[in-house]
């Protein structure tokens, strides 16, 4: 049994749904990228996994245990944490107190955590005093990643956290990623920088239309030469 | 075609942009990059008429447009996307579209009341069009969907559309990649390429995707910390050792090899 | 020329009366600022809140009257004031529970809940007049003054009186301590940290594991405090009367806005700009300008304006700062 | 028979507090009337509250139409402030020939009003009040006086009939500033008219609402020592909170002397409200007023009893006080003339205008002391 | 304005649905207590409805939160005083030259500190500016104070202002609207710029401030002293005169009604008519301009106000265009209720029922959509109404268990205070099940 397991997902907003059966899983330690067309449901499937979207059908499990009808904080506290692709950051809280709220949930001294973040990301320790709503767009999307890696997860979810960073920040942020995988944590992310990802990716997902239409590793959709054309731009 | 001179645009006290002087030519696509943080929204807000620059001058085919407003620039044809989608949620996708064209005889209140039939011919004229971009998009279908209720991707490709549906002179693109798949965003780099030779608009593009920047823009504008760094051909930035410690880095790959050792 | 006398009659005129007013103003635009930077809308049912809270703790006030106990020198309401607060918490709490929360979950627009808190402001408004009726009701007792006219004539021998009530110092003292409290609270605790996270980014907050039940709980209990007190001390230096609450309400606002909402220091600052713009640019200085300048008989008042305006005054300084400073005095938040 | 008579007060609004017990006087009238059964056929008379707002006059235009058209009231007693009065008499009572009998509004605009005969109040006009005020004043030899009055007709219409009779007299009026009601602060008020100075301060306002305010502000600031109290300060909450602080004001009233007044107090007293709050004594007389003219008429047709009225309230014939409605109703059916004096010594004169007495008092030793009619 | 989703698929349906109910709810209230009652209702149910629609178009088309209607309200309310009452005579010869010179004083001390503002920087500017306006304000009082005297001392008690032209009340209904369109362009000019609570925070001052001007300057409209006896506007008769006219009586008598009942529902019925016509020149005119390419650009601003401008959109001239718009209607309907009531009463204006009560029909009837404003307008007055009779009822029967004593006394005392009450749940009822409104816009 895999540790993130989210079967046959179904559902979606309104009337219509937008997920029909989706299946996402992942290993313990292992990073999981899901790629896909604009509004093929990625970020509702991670929505689902989170909680934050009724599911009319599926279920949703955590370690083996069975999380379906938890509440997205109750699911913060089994060790999940979230970056959404958009409104990720607090606007008018510093980028400090924005670190310090992913830290909301722990009760240990999360200090060091925070220097790592600022290791990682040495742009926000000069920002640390500025409010997160005037930050570059890059800029923010640095402070939402730090802020979801000080909630210390079991498993991280991403909802492109390289949309807008420049090359050489994403760079260190895949690094970033590969060695926080290595630490026993878990990552499903959602990428569009799709190569990138999924070269780095132990198993990736294509969704579109709100199914899973290819399931591999990494290496191997890279080299499906129809994913290739029609998912990852040639 | 456009022209900044010793651009200055202070917040408190922090200059995020610092003495920028750039020249954009008519009928290039011009590529502007640089670290996060290095200014270049700002730079376009200011040019876009959203901030008042602190100091400094914008020319448009040397007339001054420094401070004018965001409205009598989109006049003068200078258009804009925004980094973050700023679609219009309560409007059909379609209408976000159809609203776009301005001198809209529809617009002027008095007409609403004794100038229907010309409204009519006009608002036809809209729908084809506008269906027209939208199948470019291919987002046809979602065209009656309120905006508000689109992927994030689906909103960029329609702050694209919008700038499809008249006649511009200048198009300042704010990261119209970010989150878009690249399957798409290669046709969006085609559409670019097209709207730059068939109709002459000159782009300004922000991106981080050195592939498209590659494959569209020439010349090619660094900038850093407020200031122009570098400009050049693309081929040419790529090897510039400045840009690539500022902003390229050294590229994944090795790293991720090293990783797998 | 009388430097003193006219000195002392600005302070007894302008200075102490506005001190006064500034600070109970100031009160209530701090429990409006919070619900409006927390809760996201403009409560305008906090003057009609103020109003029940005091009711309430009057009602107390008379049970201790009754039983024989008193403060000594100070009003027995502060005594009762306690109970009051738990009381209107208690209330606000339930309001929340049956009135608020829906519009939470379905997220509603913020104009939405404004005209909510309007719905909630008439009910509040008929439950106060049925608690305790619309008469003026003077509920202080203990010391009245701190310094008395009387008392400075014979002290100082000036002609000139000058004043200073024990409820004024009150509000002040009370005033300044629940600024730094809550200033202190909301950026230096976890809970009120917590708060501001909500209230920046709802859906991020919950995905930080901040409960947002237990934010919206401690934001009404702290507003009811809030209102509670505040009515409680306007009501023991004016009267209680339930229609002046709801007229309080436009200055409160004004006053939160010019100090720059979600600011508690905005709001206290806004607070005394109002009162020192409606007394001081009001004020008919005539009496002064004698004393300074005893050979100029002025015949008119000079005053600047006159007092059916002051309303006026405050409105278009309120105006003034918002066209010149849009966030606000202080810089407050953009929601 | 159902007689029905509206009671149309500001029970809501700016002057709320006044309302009840002048409600409560008009009911107890009416109650009076109705248990004695000797009303024309035996007929009962049954109050039917409307709300006029006090300020509303969209809204007390709809109560007194609701009270005419769906009620069917023979008359309206009120309303009570100028403002809704003359609204309600204009849009609803003059349309449906309603009689309308105003315990309170006492705005000198009502006198020459065109009202079809159908107005009446049992409160004298302001415009008298103003020379009394001014009388006294003289008397006491005051001669420059602040004047602070609440923001309406009332209060700027007796301030204005006030200051000219003051003026005429050779008295000046340092200043001349009005007040809102309904604030709690009244500090930039109390700071101008001590600025103007003066030996004394007329407090032309209401005694719990504004009137307080500045008499508070006032009084603590130490800025005059002196007031001057028409009918809108003089009650009892002035007695209560202001007490020894204000030894050796004065004031008038519209009020008469004697056992009319008494009578009413004990009755009130026993009914359980304060018969001395404001006009509470007025609306009793209203009310009764209204009906003895029916009696006296024949008829509940307010077409035909609004000629009565006059002569009822000024006799001649047996004068009849608070209690004895119910003789009246007989001596009336007897034929025999009366002369209703009421707890107020109703009088009219001229175009349904009452004459009006005034209680002149004075603050001794803390209490409330009449010091003469006149 | 995201709100809940609802079907919009029985929208069709609602509308008529809705108005049927209203219609049931008059036509009973007009069994049970009359017709006059009812139309009594209807008659200010319209003008309530006027009022938001004007309140509508600004909040529900363009999201401008106006929390000023009531200042707009009495401003238009002084049309009918200025224009249709009589003269006073001698008023004008005594007191207007000063006057007039007084004010042509100020404006030209504004346009000269305006200059100065331009021309000038740093605090030279801040000393000039403020100079001209402290100078400019001492000239006003000099020149404004003594003329205010003059014409207060003529006739104070019956007069002591102005007057009127004495020009046909209809005249006076446009003139209303124009009136509150100049002070809204003149508020939209200063304010439109800020933020929309901030915008309603002001507006809400703004409102204060031309009520009290209203109930102060008696030299304009008698201040608290209020004007009686405004003429009705052409053609609604007199009752009195319809009831002495033989004519009148005698057709009344044919169909059996009795002649003063005849007489006051006559009336009405002329006031209604009028109103009604008003009210659907209003929506012919708002529904046209909603549903083109006007309104789908007011929607879009709405939305997103910058990336409207990026548009080419002038937001700032459409938010001033649909302010002004919106307020001129407020202002229309001020006037035709000062000619309704036949009286002004500034101090009758207070926020709670004027500016608050208006928002709440607007919002009940759904906030963008103008049949919901009517809706709102008129079936939110009904319930004003009733809930002021209704009270007594509830409270009579939630105090029936009690003994009789003081508390019971206190009670039914208080009974008035239902209205508050019921009108609060109503609206907290509304807002709970249906919080698009009733009609919402589609
Ligand atoms: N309103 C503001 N107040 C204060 N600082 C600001 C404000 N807006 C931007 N900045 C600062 O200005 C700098 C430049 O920001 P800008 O958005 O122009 O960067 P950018 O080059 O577009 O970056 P990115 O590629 O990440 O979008 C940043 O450091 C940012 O923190
Ligand atoms: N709040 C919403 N209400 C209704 N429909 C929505 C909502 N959010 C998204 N959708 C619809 O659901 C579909 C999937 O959206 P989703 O955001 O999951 O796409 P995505 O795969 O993340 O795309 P992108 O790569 O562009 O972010 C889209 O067609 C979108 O229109
Ligand atoms: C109730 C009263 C004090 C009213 C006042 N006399 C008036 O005419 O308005
Ligand atoms: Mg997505
Ligand atoms: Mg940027």
């Amino acid at each position: 049994m895999s540790y993130l397991n989210a079967a046959d997902m179904t559902g979606g907003y309104g009337k219509a749904d937008i997920l029909h059966g989706c299946t996402l899983s992942v290993e313990k330690g292992q990073i999981a990228v899901i790629v896909g067309p604009n509004g093929a449901g990625k970020s509702t499937a991670m929505k689902a996994v989170f909680g934050m979207l009724p599911l009319r059908s599926g279920s949703v499990t955590l370690d083996g245990q069975d999380i379906t009808a938890l509440s997205p904080q109750d699911r913060v506290k089994m060790g999940m944490g979230f970056v959404p692709q958009v409104n990720n950051v607090f606007p008018t809280m510093s980028v400090e107190e924005n670190l310090e709220m992913g830290a909301f949930i722990r009760h240990d001294d999360y200090r060091a955590t925070m220097a790592q973040v600022f290791d990682l990301f040495p742009i926000l320790k000069d920002k640390r005093r500025q409010n997160a709503g005037e930050l570059s767009g890059g800029q923010r999307q640095q402070v939402a990643v730090g802020r979801a890696l000080m909630t210390q997860p079991k498993l991280l979810m991403l909802d492109e956290p390289t949309a807008g960073v420049s090359p050489i920040v994403m760079d260190e942020l895949f690094d970033r990623i590969i060695e926080v995988a290595r630490t026993g944590i878990s990552i499903l992310m959602v990428e569009q920088n799709a190569r990138q990802a999924l070269e780095i990716a132990d198993k990736g997902y294509v969704l579109a239309q709100g199914e899973n239409r290819y399931t591999d590793t990494g290496q191997a959709l890279l080299a499906d030469p129809e994913v290739r054309r029609t998912f990852l731009g040639g | 075609m456009i022209r900044v001179e010793n651009l200055v645009k202070s917040f408190g006290g922090f200059r995020a942009v610092d003495g920028a002087s750039l020249e954009i030519a008519k009928g290039s696509i011009t590529g502007l990059i640089g670290p996060n943080g290095a200014g270049k929204s700002t730079l376009f807000n200011v040019i876009a008429g959203v901030h008042e620059p602190t100091s400094g001058r914008v020319t448009m085919d040397g007339e001054d447009i420094t401070g004018l407003k965001p409205h009598e620039l989109f006049h003068k044809g200078l258009l804009r996307t925004f980094q973050v989608a700023h679609e219009f949620p309560s409007l059909t996708v379609r209408e976000n579209l159809m609203m776009v064209p301005s001198q809209q005889s529809g617009e002027t209140l008095l007409n609403t009341l004794i100038g229907r039939k010309r409204i009519r011919d006009e608002e036809a004229a809209l729908l084809a069009k506008a269906d027209e971009v939208l199948d470019f998009l291919t987002i046809s279908h979602l065209r009656d969907e309120k905006a508000g209720n689109l992927s994030g991707g689906q909103k960029k490709l329609l702050e694209l559309g919008r700038t499809m549906m008249v006649d511009a002179k200048i198009v300042f693109l704010d990261e119209v990649g970010a989150g878009v798949n690249r399957t798409l965003l290669n046709t969006i780099g085609d559409a670019i390429v097209r709207l730059n030779r068939e109709r002459g608009y000159t782009f300004c593009v922000i991106e981080h995707d050195m592939d498209f920047i590659g494959r569209l823009c020439d010349p090619v504008i660094v900038m850093a910390e407020g200031h122009v760094l570098a400009e050049g051909s693309a081929a040419h930035i790529m090897e510039n050792e400045a840009v690539i410690e500022a902003y390229l880095g050294t590229g994944l790959k090795n790293k991720t090899k090293e990783a797998a050792q | 020329m009388d430097v003193i006398n006219a000195l002392v009659a600005l302070t007894n005129y302008v200075i102490i009366p506005a001190t006064a007013y500034g600070a109970q103003l100031a009160l209530g635009a701090l429990g409006v600022t919070l619900v409006y930077s927390i809760l996201r809308f403009s409560n305008f049912a906090h003057g009609d809140t103020m109003a029940l809270g005091t009711g309430i703790v009057i009602l107390i006030t008379w049970g201790f009257q009754s039983l024989g106990i008193t403060l000594g020198p100070l009003p027995t309401a502060l005594l009762a004031l306690p109970f009051g607060i738990v009381i209107t918490a208690a209330l606000l709490l339930g309001t929340d529970r049956t009135v608020y929360r829906f519009y939470r979950k379905v997220r509603a627009a913020p104009v939405v809940l404004v005209m909510v808190s309007v719905g909630v402001m008439f009910v509040m408004n008929a439950l106060t007049r049925f608690l305790i009726g619309v008469d003026q009701i003077n509920f202080d007792d203990g010391v009245r003054f701190v310094i008395s006219a009387r008392q400075w004539r014979d002290m100082t021998g000036l002609s000139e009186p000058l004043t200073l009530r024990s409820t004024q110092v009150i509000t002040v003292i009370t005033a300044v301590a629940v600024m730094v409290l809550l200033f202190w609270f909301l950026n230096r605790t976890r809970t009120g940290k917590s708060m501001r996270a909500f209230s920046d980014n709802e859906d991020l907050a919950l995905l930080s594991g901040i409960d947002p039940n237990r934010v919206v709980t401690v934001t009404w209990i702290i507003t009811g405090a809030l209102a509670t007190i505040a009515g409680t001390l306007y009501g023991l230096d004016k009267s209680f009367k339930a229609f002046t609450y709801f007229q309080l309400l436009l200055p409160i606002f004004a006053a939160a806005i010019v100090g720059g909402i979600g600011s508690p220091v905005g709001a206290i600052l806004g607070g005394f700009v109002i009162s020192f713009s409606e007394v001081g640019l009001t004020y008919a200085w005539k009496k002064v300008a004698t004393y300074l300048v005893p050979a100029w008989e002025p015949d008119g008042l000079v005053q600047l304006l006159s007092t059916d305006y002051k309303f006026a005054v405050s409105f278009t300084i309120l105006i003034l700062v918002l066209i010149f400073r849009p966030t606000g005095l202080l810089k407050g938040k953009i929601v | 028979d159902e007689i029905k008579m509206g009671v149309l007060l500001g029970f809501t609004g700016p002057l709320e507090s006044l309302a009840p017990a002048m409600a409560q006087g008009a009911e107890m009238a009416i109650k009076e009337v109705s248990d004695s059964g000797k009303l024309l056929d035996g007929d009962t008379v049954t109050p039917v509250r409307g709300d006029s707002t006090c300020v509303d006059a969209a809204a007390a235009t709809a109560a007194a139409e609701t009270l005419v058209t769906s009620d069917g009231v023979k008359g309206i007693m009120g309303a009570m402030c100028s403002g809704a009065t003359t609204a309600v008499l204009q849009n609803v009572a003059m349309p449906n020939g309603i009689v309308m009998i105003s315990p309170s509004a006492t705005s000198p605009a009502l006198s020459d009003m065109e009202d079809d005969g159908l107005f009446f109040r049992t409160a004298p006009s302001d415009a008298r009040q103003g020379e009394v005020m001014a009388d006294e004043i003289m008397e006491k030899g005051l001669s420059s006086v602040a004047v602070t009055y609440t923001n309406n007709d009332y209060g700027k219409g007796l301030a204005d009939s006030f200051q000219k009779a003051f003026e005429a007299q050779g008295g000046t009026v340092t200043i001349s500033t009005a007040h809102e009601d309904g604030k709690g602060d009244y500090s930039a008020e109390v700071g101008s008219l001590a600025s103007a100075g003066g030996d004394a301060l007329a407090v032309v306002g209401y005694v719990d609402q504004g009137g307080s305010g500045v008499l508070r502000g006032a009084l603590d600031t130490g800025a005059f020592e002196t007031f001057i109290f028409p009918d809108g300060m003089v009650s009892q909450t002035l007695e209560d909170n202001f007490g020894s602080e204000i030894e050796g004001s004065f004031g008038q009233l519209p009020d008469s002397e004697g056992q009319g007044m008494e009578t009413y107090l004990s009755m009130a007293e026993s009914a359980g409200y304060d018969g001395s709050s404001a006009y509470s004594g007025a609306a009793y007389d209203g009310a009764a007023l209204m009906l003895l003219a029916m009696q006296a008429a024949g008829s509940s047709d307010p077409k035909v009893y609004k000629d009565k009225i006059t002569e009822i309230a000024n006799g001649p014939g047996e004068k009849i006080y608070p209690g004895e409605l119910a003789k009246a109703l007989e001596l009336i059916a007897a034929g025999t003339a009366i002369d209703y004096e009421g707890a107020t010594a109703v009088n009219m004169i001229g175009n349904g205008e009452a004459a009006g007495t005034f209680r002149e008092i004075e603050i001794k030793d803390g209490k409330i002391e009449t010091v003469k009619y006149r | 304005m995201s709100g809940t989703h609802q079907p919009s698929r029985s929208s069709s349906l609602r509308g008529p649905l809705f108005f049927a109910i209203l219609a049931a709810l008059l036509v009973i209230e007009g069994l049970t207590s009359g017709w006059n009652s009812t139309l009594g209702i209807l008659n200010m149910g319209l003008l309530s409805a006027i009022m938001a629609l004007g309140v509508n178009m600004q909040w529900g088309y363009a999201g401008l939160f106006n929390a000023g209607a009531m200042g707009f309200l009495a401003l238009g309310g002084l049309a009918p005083v200025l224009i249709s009452t009589a003269p006073t005579p001698g008023a004008f010869r005594a007191g207007g030259p000063g006057i007039l010179t007084a004010f042509a004083v100020a404006i030209i001390a504004v346009l000269l500190a305006i200059q100065a503002y331009r021309r000038t920087r740093g605090p030279v500017r801040a000393l000039l500016v403020t100079a001209i306006l402290i100078l400019g304000f001492f000239a006003f009082r000099w020149l404004f104070d003594p003329a205010v005297t003059v014409i207060e001392a003529i006739n104070p008690s019956a007069a002591g202002n102005l007057g009127g032209l004495g020009w046909p009340t209809l005249l006076s209904w446009p003139i209303g609207a124009l009136l509150a369109a100049g002070a809204a362009w003149l508020v939209g000019k200063t304010a439109l710029g800020l933020r929309s609570d901030y915008l309603a925070i002001a507006t809400l001052g703004i409102a204060e401030i031309l009520v009290a001007i209203l109930k102060n300057e008696q030299w304009l409209d008698r201040g608290v002293l209020n004007v009686n006896g405004i003429p009705r506007p052409w053609p609604v008769p007199y009752e009195i005169d319809l009831q002495s006219s033989a004519t009148f009586v005698e057709m009344a008598q044919n169909w059996g009604i009795d002649p003063t009942l005849a007489s006051t529902l006559t009336v009405k019925l002329a006031f209604l008519v009028l109103f009604v016509i008003v009210i659907l020149l209003l929506i012919w005119g708002t529904e046209l301009a909603l549903k083109s390419p006007w309104g789908r650009m007011m929607r879009a601003i709405r939305d997103n106000e910058i990336s409207a401008a990026a548009m080419g959109k002038n937001v700032t001239r459409r938010h001033l265009q649909i302010f002004v718009l919106g307020s001129a209607v407020i202002g229309l309907a001020g006037a035709m209720m000062i000619s309704l009531d036949g009286q002004m009463t500034p101090a009758s204006y207070n926020p709670l029922r004027y500016t608050f009560l208006i928002l709440v029909m607007v919002i009940v009837g759904g906030s963008g959509s103008n049949w919901g404003s009517v809706l709102g307008g008129i079936l939110v007055w009904y319930l004003w109404v009733k809930a002021g009779d209704w009270g007594p009822d509830i409270m009579g029967w939630a105090a029936s268990p009690f003994a009789d004593g003081p508390l019971k006394d206190h009670l039914l005392n208080s009974a008035a205070h239902m209205r508050m009450l019921v009108m609060g749940i109503i609206l907290l009822v509304v807002l709970r099940f249906s919080p698009r409104g009733l009609l919402p816009e589609k």
